[in-house]
């Protein structure tokens, strides 16, 4: 019983680290459809400039947090302006490799600012403490994590079915060209929501980082993980990528229990059992 | 005896969208017909049933006696069912030569050869010039698809169709986004059909239906409203209230 | 495929070969990632060389040395061997240096052994390298040499019951026996061998499978980087330590990644051949010419202390034998020095350090204020416990 | 004669690297041995338009079953490459069978997972693989009678026939029926089925027989290197060789041979030089490549001219 507990309590925090770190490609690859590898880079940022303003500028963990997101959304904007702009009507395979070279290119920066090393953001005392449940004790960072995750699938969730903004972004996804008939600026749209993946992406960069180290090489490290969140989860579906890091995150941490060396294979196997026998995801659309 | 395609009671649901409900229909050797109705009546979905692209939810389609109805889309073309597309599909990379060497390969079963030139058969560049002959498509042989006008496009696509020397041909929308002029093109090239060919024509464009068809069904959300001469129709009260009631023409 | 070319390029390599007996420099070829997640070694051992050559100077005997720098990358044994063989051939250098991984160290066995080229291994630390070409030398350390030590120290605190925690890859598993085998052989138990996944992050799960299981401590091997960190962060976070489960470790805490863990850090025990806080002459001068490169240095760990090492018998070598490979092995062999990590020699027989191993504690340095590896005494003077012949 | 210009082009070209980089015949070799790496992602991708970033599952799986044939059966080189092809051959087939249903994204994904289960798979497997210490093996000479040297030359010289045939191979193929159907496939599925052609068997056909491919580049890695490991399998080879691929141009032989050349070219001299910058170099390459020449460096020439190439 203590055992299924542990489970449940593992597989949801994990599951929601997964959630975290890949919600935010499951943002612009999801909604936009853009292949964008580059992803686990902008979690870099995120996860380089938290560690720049908690150990270089002394900022606590908070500030340093908004400080992050806010410095990652800056460098994004201007990303999408030059780059992804350009790539949207791309076939996957280039946008895979418009978007690797751009992985590339942000790992060889944060490599020369801030070196190999890992790249740690200290934790707030509130939040490196230990909480008792009665049957074991829990991290407070990973019940911080768990509560984020589900804020953020709330928000999302209201954003993109209850307001103007997400009627005007599923229509400029779905048809662009009419969606700017009918003087939807999409331009902007996309823009908004690009930014909005990619402070997802340094939100999840930072608050995963106790599970999911940040170096200079946390793109590539981790980039098949995520995609494999979103594939699994389906594309174009918010709900789905949160499906689908829970599944995936409870089944491995299962394995963890309780066949060990095999967890590698459980998650592999689970991912092309999924895909196999639904190609467009747990909740993707069919194109 | 040849029966060609003989289709009874299909039926074809999405969820809950009935699109094609309780079809009845007979495509003989040499019959010229022609499917119409408003968007939205189910034409392009009854094609697609036919050829195979989707499964029907009941009903049988036969096709000189044997059942096809669980046969896949290429099977049914090895079998003489082909058809071209609403939207032109071609191999928009290749030549015109290229794309009626492919379909004449592909007829013959020769898709899984390594070891000799697919440009390498003389019968084969024989047949394929023939074609080019028969749509005057020889001055664009060595050009590339994707820079051909569109109506050349549509021309290249029956070609090709009829390459596979179908016993069954399914023309889909074949003057659709084809400019005026250039629609003679069209009609000309199904005039000079084999006779012995059944073809069905899915269009909107009236001119041409009337020109080439000899039989006319309407299909109105997914059922068979009526079909006969094209004279019927065109004095068929309930048709000309369809058509001259404001839905597309 | 004619047999004429490669008799008259076996002409002009002998040619050069005979050309280089007289020379007066000898080259030294340096393989090892400059680039990708492991650079960081590369830049040690670049470091640890030149801080050698800047306190030792670049001559040794009547030879003047100097050291080429290829990047192998990560693990990539085609590239290594590709690399280590231009150094050889066209480079003409007379001593291969550096390897991190052993499969790049494996793939020059065959090299080194056609071309009598000495091999003197800075990381790599399987035991069975070294069986593979009587040119190979190694001044790193092997598993077991530090996890067997562990063991017998863990016995001898009082420690009877175990449970050992293992990356899923050749090294864990090497480490896992060599530790076991010790601790059973002193009549402890091991109640439980649990191997994860080499990409596990999440550990979690393990750590509270260990905690069910109550032993009286928890062995752990890990590759170094994220994986060492996350472990360290989930031993402490679920409240092992409280539960009064003690950490036995090896690299987990070494120097390049020791701050980024933490107070989480304090109190871990590791065995090990080497902590950059070993108190020494020795190693203070090494640290010193380290620091005395700039602004650069990179933290000084086991990697550096390993090519220090090796510089310092690559000059030795030279100065007995010049450029021949065979002799300068012989020199090479038996020979004792006092290393920034206590006193070393090689064994003739394993070609691998003997060396001390120390039971080291994780402190906070009440003068830097940062954390160390305090050294609380030697379990072990020891060759390699791994070797087979 | 215009034809054959290539091909004579080639020839010198390899002859060039055994005259002018003596003392390089073993990256000389790394570069022919990825040739055909890349020449096997160019068949499966570039002519099938099988969107893949798992193509090392096949070159591992190529190069252990050659190391392994090499220690336990027969340590002849060309039987081992055949086994190298047999190996890459099943595994792409056994795969394909699943993963050839899947399309675009999910593909992509699918070919990942299949070469990190191998990966894992040979990890485990550590008695027969050497897990990740690596397997080394002793191939014995070629044909019996070249004894591979240390200066590289038999490698070279092998690794130059093995990747000969394999072009002349693949060259065949390009204009065979089989050929022009891939590019059919690659253009347009929903036509390819629409003339009566078996889309997925065709699928499956063109991905075994990259995979093949990819085990023959496998095996010949595995007995120039005298060692396999894991690293065969990884993510890295099959992104870095699909960067090569696309640099030179898809869809062309000489296109992945170029691209090929130019990448490890620059990689060991520019990375040699300064390994932090080489990161900046490959990814500002790759974005121009998309961005200006997505035909690649091989449709540099027509786009030079101003007009398209037909």
């Amino acid at each position: 019983m203590t055992l299924l507990l542990n489970i449940a309590l593992d597989g949801i925090a994990y599951g929601m680290i997964l959630f975290l770190v890949a919600v935010g490609l499951s943002v612009t690859m999801g909604l936009m459809r853009v292949v964008n590898l580059a992803h686990g880079g902008f979690a870099l940022m995120g996860g380089a400039l938290a560690h720049w303003a908690g150990a270089d500028l002394g900022l606590g963990f908070w500030p340093a947090l908004a400080c992050a997101i806010l410095g990652t959304v800056a460098l994004a904007l201007p990303l999408e302006r030059l780059v992804y702009r350009r790539i949207y009507g791309f076939g996957e395979l280039q946008q895979v490799l418009a978007t690797i070279g751009l992985t590339f290119i942000v790992i060889a920066a944060v490599n020369r600012w801030q070196g190999s090393a890992l790249l740690p953001v200290p934790l707030p005392e509130t939040l490196s403490r230990t909480v008792d449940l009665g049957f074991r004790t829990l991290p407070a960072h990973r019940i911080a994590v768990i509560l984020c995750g589900l804020g953020v699938i709330l928000g999302l969730w209201l954003l993109l079915d209850r307001t103007r903004f997400g009627i005007r972004l599923r229509a400029a996804v779905d048809n662009r060209a009419i969606a700017s008939a009918h003087g939807i600026v999409t331009d902007r749209i996309y823009m908004a929501t690009f930014g909005l993946g990619a402070a997802l992406a340094a939100l999840g960069g930072v608050l995963g980082a106790e599970l999911l180290p940040v170096d200079a090489y946390y793109p590539l490290r981790y980039m098949v993980l995520f995609l494999m969140v979103v594939a699994v989860g389906g594309m174009g579906s918010v709900t789905g990528s949160f499906a689908a890091a829970l599944g995936l995150g409870i089944t491995e941490t299962a394995a963890r229990y309780l066949v060990p060396d095999m967890a590698t294979f459980a998650f592999y196997g689970i991912v092309i059992l999924v895909l196999a026998l639904r190609p467009q995801g747990l909740m993707g659309r069919i194109a | 005896m040849t029966e060609g395609l003989v289709v009874r009671g299909l039926s074809k649901r999405f969820g809950g969208l009935v699109v094609s409900d309780g079809l009845d229909f007979d495509l003989p050797p040499g019959a010229r017909k022609a499917l119409i109705g408003p968007n939205g009546a189910g034409k392009s979905t009854f094609a697609n049933l036919v050829t195979g692209i989707h499964a029907p939810s009941s009903g049988s389609i036969r096709f000189d006696g044997a059942d096809i109805s669980d046969m896949d889309e290429t099977a049914r073309v090895r079998l003489g069912i082909a058809k071209t597309f609403q939207i032109t599909t071609l191999f928009t990379g290749l030549t015109v030569r290229e794309n009626l060497r492919l379909a004449v390969l592909e007829r013959e079963r020769r898709g899984f050869r390594l070891f000799c030139r697919a440009d390498g058969d003389p019968e084969v560049e024989a047949e394929i010039a023939a074609l080019m002959d028969q749509l005057a498509l020889e001055p664009l042989a060595d050009r590339v698809v994707e820079r051909l006008a569109y109506g050349q496009q549509r021309l290249v696509e029956l070609a090709m169709t009829l390459a596979l020397k179908p016993r069954v041909l399914i023309l889909d929308e074949p003057a659709a986004g084809v400019p005026g002029s250039e629609t003679h093109l069209i009609t000309d090239a199904i005039e000079a059909l084999p006779a012995d060919l059944a073809v069905l024509i899915i269009e909107h464009d009236m001119e041409l239906v009337f020109r080439v068809a000899r039989s006319i069904v309407v299909l109105v959300a997914g059922r068979i409203l009526t079909e006969g001469t094209p004279a019927q129709i065109a004095s068929d009260p309930q048709v000309r209230e369809l058509y001259l009631g404001g839905a597309h023409g | 495929m004619s047999r004429k070319p490669l008799a008259a390029l076996a002409a002009v390599t002998l040619g050069l070969a005979a050309g280089q007996a007289t020379a007066d420099e000898i080259r030294v070829g340096v393989v090892a990632p400059f680039s990708g997640p492991f650079a960081l070694y590369g830049t040690q051992f670049r470091q640890a060389i030149e801080a050698w050559q800047a306190t030792h100077g670049t001559r040794a005997g009547d030879h003047e040395i100097s050291f080429v720098y290829k990047d192998s990358g990560g693990v990539n044994p085609d590239l290594a061997r590709s690399l280590s063989q231009e150094l050889v051939i066209r480079d003409r250098v007379d001593v291969l240096a550096g390897y991190v991984f052993t499969p790049n160290a494996l793939s020059v066995a065959q090299l080194a052994t056609q071309s009598e080229t000495p091999v003197v291994i800075f990381n790599a630390a399987t035991s069975a390298i070294n069986a593979e070409s009587p040119f190979f030398l190694r001044t790193s350390y092997t598993l077991p040499q530090v996890s067997a030590p562990l063991a017998d120290w863990a016995y001898a605190q009082g420690i009877r019951s175990v449970v050992t925690t293992v990356a899923d890859y050749g090294p864990g598993i090497d480490a896992e026996t060599a530790f076991s085998e010790a601790f059973t052989a002193r009549g402890g138990a091991v109640t439980d061998t649990i191997r994860m996944p080499l990409s596990t992050t999440d550990f979690a799960p393990f750590l509270q499978s260990v905690r069910a299981t109550g032993p009286e401590a928890v062995f752990v091997f890990l590759p170094g980087g994220p994986p060492t960190f996350a472990y360290a962060k989930a031993y402490a976070e679920n409240g092992l330590k409280e539960a009064g489960i003690t950490f036995l470790g090896t690299a987990e805490t070494e120097e390049s990644n020791l701050q980024a863990l933490g107070d989480g850090a304090l109190g871990l025990h590791t065995a090990y051949h080497y902590s950059a806080a070993h108190d020494s002459d020795a190693n203070r001068a090494f640290l010193a010419a380290v620091e005395g490169l700039g602004d650069d240095a990179a933290p000084v760990n086991w990697a550096s202390v390993g090519a220090w090492d090796g510089a310092d018998l690559i000059y030795r070598m030279v100065e007995a034998a010049g450029a021949d490979g065979r002799a300068a092995i012989e020199a090479a062999l038996g020979a004792e020095w006092e290393s920034p990590r206590g006193p070393v020699r090689m064994d003739p027989e394993s070609r691998t350090l003997v060396q001390n191993v120390y039971i080291r504690e994780v402190t906070r340095n009440p003068q830097t204020g940062l954390l160390e590896n305090a050294e609380t005494g030697i379990i072990a003077t020891v060759g390699d416990l791994g070797w087979k012949d | 004669m215009k034809r054959a210009l290539p091909f004579i082009l080639l020839l010198a070209g390899t002859a060039a690297m055994y005259l002018l980089m003596p003392y390089n015949l073993a990256f000389a070799t790394r570069i022919l041995v990825m040739g055909i790496f890349v020449l096997s992602i160019d068949l499966v991708l570039g002519f099938a338009g099988i969107a893949t970033l798992g193509q090392a599952a096949m070159y591992g799986a190529g190069a252990y079953a050659a190391a392994l044939f090499a220690a336990h059966a027969w340590a002849e080189p060309v039987a081992g490459l055949a086994v190298g092809a047999a190996a890459g051959a099943v595994v792409a087939l056994l795969s394909g069978l699943v993963l050839m249903r899947a399309s675009g994204l999910t593909l992509i994904m699918l070919t990942i997972a299949v070469a990190a289960l191998l990966a894992e798979t040979a990890n485990r497997a550590r008695d027969l693989t050497g897990g990740a210490d690596g397997l080394r093996v002793a191939f014995g000479p070629v044909l019996g009678l070249w004894e591979f040297d240390f200066i590289g030359q038999t490698g070279f010289c092998y690794a130059a026939a093995v990747g000969a045939c394999v072009l002349g191979l693949l060259a065949l193929v390009a204009r065979s029926p089989f050929g022009l159907s891939l590019r059919g496939l690659q253009s347009s599925p929903a036509r390819m089925a629409a003339i009566g052609a078996p889309v997925y068997p065709r699928r499956v056909a063109a991905y075994t027989l990259g995979g093949a491919i990819a085990g023959i580049a496998g095996a010949l890695s595995a007995q120039v290197a005298g060692l396999v490991s894991l690293e065969t399998f990884s993510f890295t080879l099959s992104a870095e060789a699909l960067v090569m691929l696309i640099l030179g141009g898809t869809g062309r032989l000489w296109g992945a041979l170029l691209g090929t050349v130019l990448f490890m070219f620059a990689h060991h001299y520019a990375a040699a030089a300064d390994p932090f910058n080489w990161l900046f170099a490959i990814g500002a390459l790759v974005m121009v490549v998309v961005f200006v020449l997505p035909g690649g460096l091989l449709s540099l020439p027509g786009a030079l001219k101003g007009g398209r190439h037909d």
